[in-house]
Parts: structure tokens; sequence; C-alpha cells
């Protein structure tokens, strides 16, 4: 079954992947490092929960993701070069540039959504981030050590890299290379500038990754709310989640 | 509803289990499967999804589907297979999936299934049992509800039985699917979910065909049954009438009229003897079919009983059917089908008949 | 134990959930006289929208028929209320309301693409028991046609000669032949004989000639109003029926106005289209018969539109007939008490939700910028009244009176039947 | 009445256990097939199954953070399955009622 609005939109030798479900004020929702669109959005049920709300939903594969072209280079990886991907992705979409749209990131999306309310704030109505807090992961982790444990399986002292990677290469298609170079692409100093627009930031109450969230939204002026028993992985599907970010966009 | 258990002498049994009529055509349907490995069962929906009554659930999966399958949405292709297949020496049971469904398949059961055996001096017999899920009383959508005994009862060459309780629809079906020759086999739909005893053979039995033919000896095709014993009148019906019939004499007893109930089962060929040997006793008849009145098997009976009983009656025999009109959509089924009270007004015409 | 065939979860294509009406609670007001929820709903909405008359035969009289994409917003609210009224009867059905019922859900596009092309001056259209979607899109009293499900008047109780929509037929294929014939009464009508070269030319049938007996075109005439055509509403399943094949011969024969619409949904009841259309196609086979015929995406309602139109065209001009096969699913049960977990797979249900026709008109509409938000919202919201119109009629039917019974077997009843209503009357009080 | 019970199903790519997260229904609720019906997580991410089943839940074989295998009993439903051929209803066993009395004749 094709999706019904695949488009290749070439920035040089790139291709963005997106899926358009048709339905009023779309969301666009921005997947996390080594996910997909499939499975942050469609396999834990939000694609059914936007449309129950009414709404309709963009989903964009990140570059070096899901269907999205595998780049190698990391310099070709940065939160505002994703985010650039994002813009292209609504203009292909059709979404009139003077009609903001919600957005819904989870993990290493929500700094691509944070520097497209940067780069583009008048596309952005309110911003939902999910699974992330002041920490930022990839500058903490020794890149050399992330590509020694991809490419030969030497198992690396960061416990925490090692599950994330891990799972990062049992889903398929995903490129090991691809993945190393948007780990050293996106590895930067923490975000702290409040984003213009009306923020709500969420997550796992025992997710380790984004365990200092609260501080965060304090940071961004946001508002807060913590999924009671789950962690990184399996915050995304939780019902808690997807009704505050519906809420808090309705 | 209450059901009297079947008090003929049965075939020596060794097991009795309490089941539904579907659950009793399944059972008798598995056995004639495994006694005979020439048997055949195919129709709309009866293979992989067990039959839209689920009356062939799990037949597909015990016997695979060289043996159970599902044919496409086309009844005279059915019953035309059905005769090319006893032809070339197989045992068909097709099911055609409701009463008006047949329709389409007339020129096949009529003018081929049939004859077959005369046309070929006795060469070809058909030994196909046709199973019909016939009668009303579902609100179901139109051509769901027909009767049609009395088309094929007119047939010559076809053999008609409609059994009324789950133990007649196991040992009916056996002895059906084990006859020679075609026999129309009308399910009561509105009596699938019935529950009742089943007298069941034993089960090396079922893998010889000295089950059935035991069971010929007893009940010989052609045979009716007293289902209940009375001495006032007779009430003669075959299929679902047959518990209503038992209830009205329930009713009857109140009042002190003892009610005799005879379940005709075969209505091709019709038991005149025994319509006959009850008639001659209670000397009153009331027939009761879910058919149209005219032409109905109803007028049949009465033809018989004028033959044979026409000293001994001691009034008209009464007809209680459906009316001459098409059947009717659900919220009108009850209007249409023959009730206590009508059965009632009928036996109290018989009761207050004087001769002028 | 069914086996739960869910595979491959990261590969799942179901990509978009059904669009979900909520259905709101049971308005409180019930009116007392049902109303007639929907004709004229059509007519008012169908010439707001549209200058030019719907009507196909104004293609025949110089002023051609709408495009689709002039008339797209209109199909997807017809669409929309095909659903809305769809997803009622299901819950109607679950509280004991109707004793049954056979959704179309999925079907949306055939039925009412199909629908709208139909003229009512001219056309007439022989459903079966599904066409929910064909009745919106002519207009039929929505109240009327879901009387047959609430099992009140098996034909339905819309008036068929006035809504060009003949009465519900159960019997499959049972009324493809009955299309046939009618489209041969509208030739007689036009003063053709049924195979012949001219008009009323005796057709002696000259064996010394070799192609005598090649029925020649019979020559259009256009000058006057155009051959009323027939569509025979079937599916894959009733594809299989010999009725079927007599009519699309006969059509062929004597070159009849009638459209053969197939609805492939893929399963009659348990079957799927492999185990019941040999050869794969329905629409194939025409050429058997010197047919043509289009094999059609019948999720996208204006190309179902647009193929009906033309084969309705062929048929007012005197081209004859056409098999139209489109390509469908259906995604609901056969009817309300049927289980699609004993025969199909969830994934393959939920893969077709991908290709829902609502959404794909939506989609459209869209991208060319033809509605909008407010459109959208506006279309829901007038669905679902029109559905709780159509509710509130049915909880308000009441049985038919007893005597109906007997009132309508016969145009001219004989007094052995009036003096066995008369007795039944008088038993039952 | 019949009870239809579901395995925990094939999750893909070789995964063979999953931890249940969250019931999206309760016991009693009729659910039609498709809408969500549990939120489960494998080694990789949460994912919420569809119910495969129209009908009443009955009974949950696992409950939240239960580990489950594929193939393990995870649901059963209650479904209606005395269905009158698709097309009816099944007619209720009640006896018909009655008014008309009969009167034996003296003779």
């Amino acid at each position: 079954m094709t999706p019904t609005a695949t488009t290749q939109e070439v920035r040089g030798s790139l291709e963005i992947h997106y899926e358009v479900t048709p339905g009023d004020r779309p969301i666009l929702l921005v997947h996390g490092f080594a996910s997909n669109s499939t499975l942050s959005w469609v396999n834990t049920g939000w694609l059914t929960a936007v449309e129950e709300a009414g709404r309709g939903a963009i989903t964009v594969d990140l570059r070096g993701h899901g269907q999205s072209t595998h780049l190698h280079d990391a310099e070709r990886y940065s939160p505002q070069l994703m985010a650039g991907d994002l813009v292209v992705a609504l203009d292909a979409a059709g979404v009139p540039a003077d009609s903001p749209v919600d957005v819904i990131a989870y993990s290493m999306g929500c700094r691509v959504a944070l520097a497209l309310a940067e780069v583009a704030p008048k596309r952005v109505r309110r911003l939902v981030l999910g699974g992330v807090g002041t920490r930022e992961l990839f500058a903490e982790w020794d890149p050399d050590a992330a590509e020694a444990f991809l490419t030969e399986g030497t198992t690396a002292d960061d416990k925490l890299m090692q599950q994330t990677l891990t799972i990062a290469m049992s889903v398929p298609g995903n490129d090991p290379l691809a993945l190393l170079a948007c780990i050293r692409g996106m590895a930067g100093g923490p975000v702290t500038r409040a984003p213009d627009v009306p923020t709500l930031v969420a997550a796992g109450e025992r997710d380790e990754v984004a365990s200092d969230a609260e501080e965060l939204a304090a940071q961004l002026g946001a508002e807060f709310v913590s999924i009671p028993k789950r962690h990184h992985f399996t915050a995304v599907s939780s019902r808690v989640f997807k009704q505050a970010a519906l809420d808090f966009l309705s | 509803m209450t059901m009297t258990a079947d008090t003929r002498p049965r075939t020596p049994h060794t097991e009795t289990r309490h089941l539904s009529m579907q659950q009793a055509l399944n059972l008798a349907l598995e056995h004639s499967l495994a006694a005979d490995d020439r048997t055949l069962i195919f129709g709309e929906d009866v293979g992989r999804v067990g039959g839209v009554f689920r009356v062939t659930d799990g037949l597909q999966q015990k016997f695979g589907a060289a043996r159970v399958f599902d044919t496409p949405l086309a009844e005279s292709g059915i019953m035309g297979m059905a005769v090319g297949l006893a032809m070339a020496g197989w045992r068909p049971v097709p099911e055609l999936q409701f009463d008006g469904f047949s329709y389409p398949a007339m020129n096949q059961v009529i003018s081929q299934m049939a004859r077959m055996n005369n046309r070929s001096r006795g060469t070809m017999p058909m030994p196909i049992t046709l199973r019909l899920p016939s009668f009303g009383g579902i609100r179901a959508p139109e051509l769901h509800g027909e009767s049609l005994e009395s088309l094929f009862a007119h047939v010559p060459g076809l053999k008609v039985v409609s059994p009324s309780t789950p133990n007649e629809a196991y040992h009916l079906l056996r002895q059906a699917i084990a006859d020679p020759d075609p026999v129309v086999f009308m399910e009561p739909k509105s009596r699938y979910w019935q529950r009742g005893d089943v007298l069941l053979p034993a089960p090396s039995d079922t893998e010889s065909d000295a089950a059935t033919a035991e069971h010929e000896t007893t009940t010989p095709v052609g045979t009716s049954n007293v289902v209940r014993e009375g001495k006032h009148a007779t009430l003669i019906s075959w299929g679902a009438m047959v518990s209503t019939c038992l209830q009205v004499a329930e009713y009857a007893a109140e009042d002190g009229v003892e009610l005799e109930v005879l379940d005709l089962r075969w209505l091709k060929p019709i038991d005149a003897a025994g319509i006959q040997a009850s008639v001659s006793k209670t000397r009153r008849a009331i027939v009761v079919h879910e058919a149209p009145l005219t032409a109905g098997l109803g007028g049949e009976v009465s033809a018989i009983i004028m033959e044979r009983c026409f000293d001994a009656l001691r009034a008209p025999v009464e007809r209680v059917t459906g009316f001459d009109v098409p059947y009717p959509s659900g919220a009108l089924e009850d209007a249409y089908l023959p009730n206590a009270d009508r059965i009632l007004n009928a036996v109290q015409k018989t009761l207050e008949y004087r001769r002028g | 134990m069914a086996p739960w065939q869910v595979v491959g979860l990261s590969r799942w294509p179901a990509r978009r959930a059904l669009r979900t009406m909520k259905s709101t609670e049971n308005s409180t007001s019930r009116d007392s006289n049902p109303p007639v929820a929907h004709r004229s709903f059509i007519e008012t909405n169908v010439t707001r929208n549209t200058a030019a008359d719907t009507s196909a035969a104004s293609a025949a009289a110089g002023t051609s028929a709408p495009s689709a994409a002039e008339i797209l917003p209109e199909l997807y609210r017809q669409m929309s209320i095909a659903r809305a009224i769809d997803r009622e009867a299901v819950n109607l059905q679950r509280t004991g309301a109707l004793p049954a019922y056979a959704p179309l859900i999925g079907q949306e596009a055939a039925q009412v693409g199909s629908g709208a092309a139909i003229d009512k001056r001219y056309d007439f259209a022989f459903p079966t028991y599904r066409e929910l979607g064909v009745a919106v899109a002519m207009g039929v009293d929505l109240t009327g046609y879901m009387a047959t499900h609430l099992a009140s008047w098996h034909g339905g109780l819309y008036d068929p000669v006035a809504s060009r929509f003949a009465p519900i037929q159960a019997v499959v294929a049972g009324s493809v032949l009955h299309a046939m014939g009618w489209a041969l009464g509208q030739k007689l009508d036009a003063g053709l004989a049924p195979v012949g070269r001219a008009p009323n030319e005796a057709s002696a049938h000259d064996s010394s000639n070799p192609d005598a007996n090649e029925p020649a075109a019979t020559e259009p005439d256009t000058s006057s109003a155009p051959i009323g055509a027939a569509i025979a509403y079937f599916g894959d399943g009733a594809s299989s029926q010999g009725d079927v094949h007599e009519a699309m011969n006969f059509a062929g024969v004597y070159t009849l106005p009638v459209v053969f619409f197939c609805q492939n949904n893929g399963w009659a009841i348990s079957v799927p289209t492999e185990n019941q259309v040999a050869g794969g196609s329905v629409s194939a086979r025409a050429a058997g018969y010197g047919l043509p015929s289009e094999k059609i995406d019948g999720n996208d309602v204006a190309a179902v539109y647009e193929a009906t139109a033309r084969a309705l065209n062929r048929a007012h001009s005197g081209g004859g007939a056409t098999v139209i096969e489109a390509m469908t699913y259906r995604v609901g049960p056969h009817s309300t008490s049927d289980d699609p977990g004993r025969y199909r797979s969830l994934d393959e249900e939920q893969s077709w939700r991908a290709r829902d026709p609502l959404k794909l008109c939506e989609k459209r509409l869209r991208d060319e910028g033809l509605a909008g938000d407010e459109f959208f919202t506006e279309a829901a919201a007038h669905a679902l009244e029109v559905s709780e119109q159509v509710r509130a009629g049915i909880l308000s039917q009441v049985d038919r009176p007893m005597h109906e019974l007997f009132d309508f077997v016969y145009a001219e009843p004989p007094a052995a039947l009036l003096a066995q209503r008369d007795r039944a009357l008088e038993e039952i009080s | 009445m019949a009870e239809i019970s579901f395995e925990l199903p094939d999750l893909g790519e070789g995964l063979v256990e999953a931890r249940v997260l969250e019931w999206l229904v309760s016991i009693g609720d009729m659910v039609t097939r498709g809408e969500p019906l549990v939120e489960v997580e494998t080694t990789k991410s949460a994912v919420e199954l569809p119910s495969p089943q129209t009908g009443v839940v009955v009974t949950f074989h696992a409950e939240e953070d239960d580990l489950l295998h594929v193939g393990d009993t995870l649901v059963t439903f209650e479904v209606d399955d005395e269905q009158a051929g698709i097309v009816g209803t099944v007619p209720k066993a009640e006896a018909p009622e009655r008014r008309v009395r009969l009167q034996l004749p003296d003779d």
C-alpha cells in the first residue's frame, strides 16, 4: 500500500519522505533518533488518536532515518538542517506558509522541532516536546566508542548509549553509518532559548534520558506533564501523553 | 417450549447427548463423512466458515477441502454440479443457503436430479441430499423464509423430509445421506438452536454402514411418528410446526381435550397408513403448515384422510396454514404464521361440528 | 482459537484509521412525523452547487453533464451522509432496533459516484440490498429505504417508480435481468426493434447475406430525448449467477441501454474474489458478449462518476451496454451478525483503510483548493444531522397493519383471497 | 454465547515477547474489531495493538507489567455465536400465548 503522498523533495542528493493524513489543522509529527514515522506514530496508535480528535497529520522521516536518504557525513546533520527539511515537507504537503501548524516531537525530534520554531517561527503554532530533558545525550557520548560498538560490536562503558544503540540496530532499515553521522552532527550545546510559542513538555516518570524534563519546561517557560510508570521507550504510546498533547493543542 | 423426548423404539444406542438441532446436524454430517469416503459436502460458505448457520462448522478442518468445500455463488451451478458428481459415483450433500435461493436451481433439481435415474434406466442413481434451511420465524429478509415442500413433493423422483427435533435431525439426515435417491432435506431454521436429547449409535457403528442400515429397519423412509398420544383429534404437521402443535396439545389438555400430535417427517412419500391409523382413532384432523393454504401439502393430507377415513370422520378436516400471500417481512411474521389460538380455533370447530 | 494474524507490525500499512464520526446522543426531541430525511437535501444542494443540471441527458441535449471536479464537494458530502447513516444503522442493530443490517462501509465512492451520474428523468437503478450510497445520491427517501432493514417491508417503503430506484432486492443478482428487460422497454419506446438496422424496419433474417445476422449498430437518434438507461448493481459474488451471463448476452444481442455495474468488493460473505471469479476479472468477460468494459478504482469517486457517465451517455445515444467493474473493498462484515475474523485477517482489512474513499476525496479537494477545513466540518455536521433524522424516522416507524399481508398480493385480488383476509382479520382481532 | 481467546500475536522482526503496558479497554466493554485494545512494550518500542475481534471483553490473561511470549493467551472475548444465519434473529423459545379455550362435545 503506497502512502498517499510520498514525495521526493531533492535537496542536493537528499530525499525526504513524508506522508499526509487528510484532516483539519494537520499536526506535524517528528520522531526521534534511530526511529521512523511508522514506529513512532503508527504502531503506537498516535495516528488513530489524532484522527479520533478530528485532526489531520503530517509525518516526516528525518534525514538518515526511515525512508529518507541515509547520509553518511556528519556535517549534513544538525537541528537547523533537519528543521529545514520539515519546512520543505510542510510546503510539499501544501500547508500554506501563513497558517502555522501544531508540532509534536519526541526525544531527538524535539531538538529539531525547537530549531524549526527558531528557524521558521511563523510556521509553528504550538509545540509538544516528549521524552526530552536539558541533557543533550549525544554530547555526552564518546563518538568513537559509539562507532566501535556499531561497526565492530565492542561493548561500550556507557550502558545507556549501548542500550540505545542496540535498539537502534534492531530497527530494520537503519544504517549504522548514517546513525553515527547523525550522532556526531547533532552533538552540540543544550538548547536554552525559549521558543516564543506555547509549549508543553512531557516525559515518562522513569525516563532516564529525560530525567530533568521538568527543569527543561521551567527553562522554556513551558507546561509540564509526567507520564506515570513509563520510561523513554514506552512513554510514546501512553494514553496520558496522547490526551495531554491533544488537549494542549486543541 | 417443552420438548417431549422421542418415544419410538430406537436402534440399540450407547450414548445420549443433549444437543441443539444445529449440533445434531453437524454430528450427523461428520459421522456420514466418516462412514463413507465418497460423501462430499459443498455449497456457499459451508467450508472455511462452517456455514452461515454453523451447521458444517469444523468439517473442512477435520475432513479437508477435497471433501468439504465452498462453491461460487450460483445455485443452479451447485445442483447441476451435484448431478455430475453423482454420475461420477460420488455421494453429494450440497447446501443451498436459504429456501428462497433454491428457485434458480429448480431446473437442475426437477428436470435433471429427479429424473436421471429414470432417464438412465437405473444405471445412474442420484444419491444426493439437498440440505435446505427452510420455513420462517427468524425475521429474515425476503426469500429467506419460504416453505417449498409442496413444490418438491410434487416432483416424481424426489424424496422430501423435514426433522422436528435434534434427535430426528440426526437420524433423518444420516438416513437421507445413505438413501440412494435424491432427498430434499428441509431443516427448520427457526429450530436450529432448540435443544433436545439425541440418541447416538455406538461410535464403531459410525464407521460402518451397519448403523444406518440397522436404523433403516426401525424407521423406514416414509414413516411418520406419533409424538403425543391422544384421542379427541389429531394435529398433523412437520418441521417447525410440530413443537407449536405440542404446545397446543398441552393447552388443550388444560381443557380436558386429549390431542394426538402426528409428525409426518417424510413429505414424500407421505405416510398415508400412519395418518389413517391416527385419524381413524381420533376421528378428527387438523393439518398445520407454514406454507400458503392453496395447493399446500395440507390439501394432499386432507385427500388421503377423505379417501381412507371418510366414514370415521366426525368433522371436515381443518387446515391451519400461512395465508395465500408472499412470506412477509419480520414485522408481520407473527400475524402470518399459524399460532396456538388459530390452531385451537380449528380444533374447537371440529369438536363442535354436527352433521347437517 | 482463531490465530490473530497481525504480521510484521512495523510494516503494518494501516496509516489512516477511518475517520470515525462521533454519533452524538440520540436527540431528545422525537419528531412526531418521520421527516423525509433526505429528498429535499439533494434537490436544493445539487442545484445550489452546480448551475448545470447534473443529468447526463443534457449531454445528449448539447449541454455536457458537470465534470467530476465541478461536483466533487457535493460527492464528498453525499459519501459522508452514506457513511453516517451506515454507522447509525449498525448502532441501531446493536441496540436491537434493527434485526440485522448489511453495512456498505468502504464502498461509498462506488455507490455515490455511480448514483450521482444517473439522470432521474430518463434512467432507472436496480439495486441489491447494500446500495444505501446509491439511494443517498439519487435522493431516495432514506427512512423508507431503511424500512427493509427494519423488517417492516421487504422492498422498502419508498416509491420505487418516483425514485427511479427499484425495490430492494434480497436475491443475489436478482434484478440484473430486470435491468436488461427494462432497457429493452426503453429501446422499444424509442421506436427501435430489439435487433434491426433502422427504426421499425422488419429485421428479416436474410441468411444469404453473410453479415445479415451481424446486428448492425442501430443508428443513434439523438434528435429526440435520449433512450433511458438502466443501471444494474451486483457484486463479485453475484457475477457467478447464470442470470448475469444471460443478461449480458441479451444486452449484446439487442444492443440495449444498460450499464452492468459490478462492485467487486473482494468478498462474498466468506469467499474471496479469487475463489469466485475465474479469470480474475468480471469486466474482461464483457468482450465475450461483444460489450465494451471498464475496470476502475471503485474508491475514487470522481473516476466512478466519470466512468458511469460515459457508459450512460453511450446507452442514451443508442450505443448499447457497458460493463463497469469498480474495484473496492467491503471494509465491514457481510452483515452485523457475520464475523470476518473467521475468514480474513485484520491486516487485510486495515490495509484498505489507507484507500478510504472519503480520505482520498478529501485529499484531492484540499490539494486542489476546492474545499477547506470549514467545508469538512460543515459536511460532517450535516451528515450527522441527516443520519439523526433517519434514525428518528426509523425509531418512529410503526409496524405495518396486518391487512397489508393481503393488500398488495394482486393488483385485482380474487374474492377467495379477500374472504381469507376477512376471516383472518376477524380471528386475529 | 461463545468465548474466543486470542494469543499475543507475532510482533514481527523476530520479537518473541512483550510486556503489557496498559489495557485500553476494561472487562465488560463491547469492543469492535480494529479498535485500540492494549499497549505492549517490546524490546524495541511501545506498540498499540488493535482488537482482532468484535465482542465483549471477558478476561485479561495478563495484567499490566506482566511479560508474555508470542503465542501466550492474551485476551478472551464473549461473542454472540448464535448467529441467525447472518441475516435473521434467533427466535426466543417462549411458549405462544393463548386466549382460545376448548369445549368437549357432550356426546
